[in-house]
């Protein structure tokens, strides 16, 4: 599964892309945040607020209960401010 | 019904004409054109960088352009956005509508200004005169003026 | 801020450059683009010729234009009409407003357009395709447009 | 006095601009216009319906009722159609 960060979650995070193998588990988008953030603190912190989290799964918006089969591009980020 | 999405400049009058030749039921262009502030939220910034999420970014603006066509009578549309470091007075962002009517023109590009800026994934990371950054933060009278697009089609309960 | 009455066509792209360059406060333009369309109130149509009133029409784009500046906060505006003999898929008029913010360019924009239509000292005369010509007659929808923009101002009254 | 006529006004009348001097006893459009109508059948027949009739007098627009003294520009024309 390959995961995109961007704007402030790429910076605090330290990482842009990457290709993860999550557990059987994570089954859908909180569960993956919430894998992602016991890595390590930095994803922790980074990913701590939620509220503030969008999230696209294969380029198209998602939601955190949005179900993920484990073979996906998912995307993290902030709200946009384009324009 | 055009979508670019690049780090180069562009020129309006050229794409206007562009979009327009050889088309006279077009009576009404509308065109927009966003530009880097020299003052933003109050702070002073000197410079901006542009990220943006490729792949993603060129589907959502082709989705926006193909719900302006399917909302109004639409003979030609334009969008570029550029990504990258842009300065002060330097252009972002180019949306033309052109209809043989102008409000199709007008109400059809600034759907598309207000929708992009909620709906394209662009981030925004200001300079500062000394040099610091920091990312821009999604405004609220952002989302109001893309709410004001949205339809009621789906919405409404039964009983 | 700026008004032009002429026969000669104009350049779009070097209007809106001439008018924000150097002014890093502006943050967006919005600009309007009127052509000669073929088809008019679904006859066809192959050119036509704008009359107008020189001295009155250049007054009365002034004041409107003026207007405008009074009510949104512009840093720049600018007002072309092409008058004479035009063939389809020419340029008409050009009218540009640029401002801190999109929602003020947009407003005005249209507020210009809007009231240039029944404000301004123009007839339109146009050629079909046999030769045939006929006075283009005002459109009720145009005064409605120029309507919206009315303010109360002057005329609430008393008691 | 300086008469202006625009559109399909100057086109019935043959004139786009004349030189007048009207007798004292006009004194606003309204009676500007009855008497540019009783000089000959083309003025009369071009200026019948005053609905479709729109003045401006020093080139603001004016209605039927405004004074006039003599030494205005005064321009007859149908309803605008620009833009």
């Amino acid at each position: 599964m390959k995961i995109l960060y961007f704007a402030w979650l790429r910076q605090r995070t330290g990482i842009g892309e990457e290709d993860v193998s999550p557990p059987e588990s994570v089954r859908d988008v909180a569960s993956l945040v919430d894998w992602l953030k016991q890595r390590n603190p930095a994803f922790a912190e980074a990913l701590a607020d939620t509220s503030t989290l969008r999230v696209a799964v294969n380029q198209e918006f998602a939601s955190f209960d949005t179900a993920l089969n484990g073979t996906e591009e998912v995307a993290l980020f902030p709200p946009m401010t384009g324009g | 019904m055009a979508i670019r999405v690049q780090r180069e400049d562009f020129d309006v009058g050229a794409e206007i004409t562009a979009l327009t030749e050889g088309n006279p039921s077009i009576g009404g262009v509308t065109s927009f054109v966003g530009l880097v502030r020299d003052m933003a939220d109050g702070e002073r910034t000197s410079a901006m960088t542009l990220e943006h999420y490729p792949g993603m970014t060129e589907k959502m603006l082709a989705e926006i352009d193909a719900e302006a066509h399917d909302r109004w009578p639409l003979e030609a549309s334009l969008i570029i956005h550029r990504y990258g470091r842009l300065e002060a007075g330097d252009r972002i962002v180019l949306v033309i509508a052109a209809s043989p009517h102008r409000d199709a023109a007008f109400e059809a590009c600034r759907f598309l200004i207000d929708w992009l800026k909620t709906k394209a994934p662009f981030w925004k990371l200001e300079e500062a005169d000394d040099g610091a950054t920091r990312w821009v933060e999604a405004k609220e009278t952002d989302d109001a003026a893309a709410a004001r697009w949205e339809t009621n089609t789906g919405t409404r309960k039964a009983g």
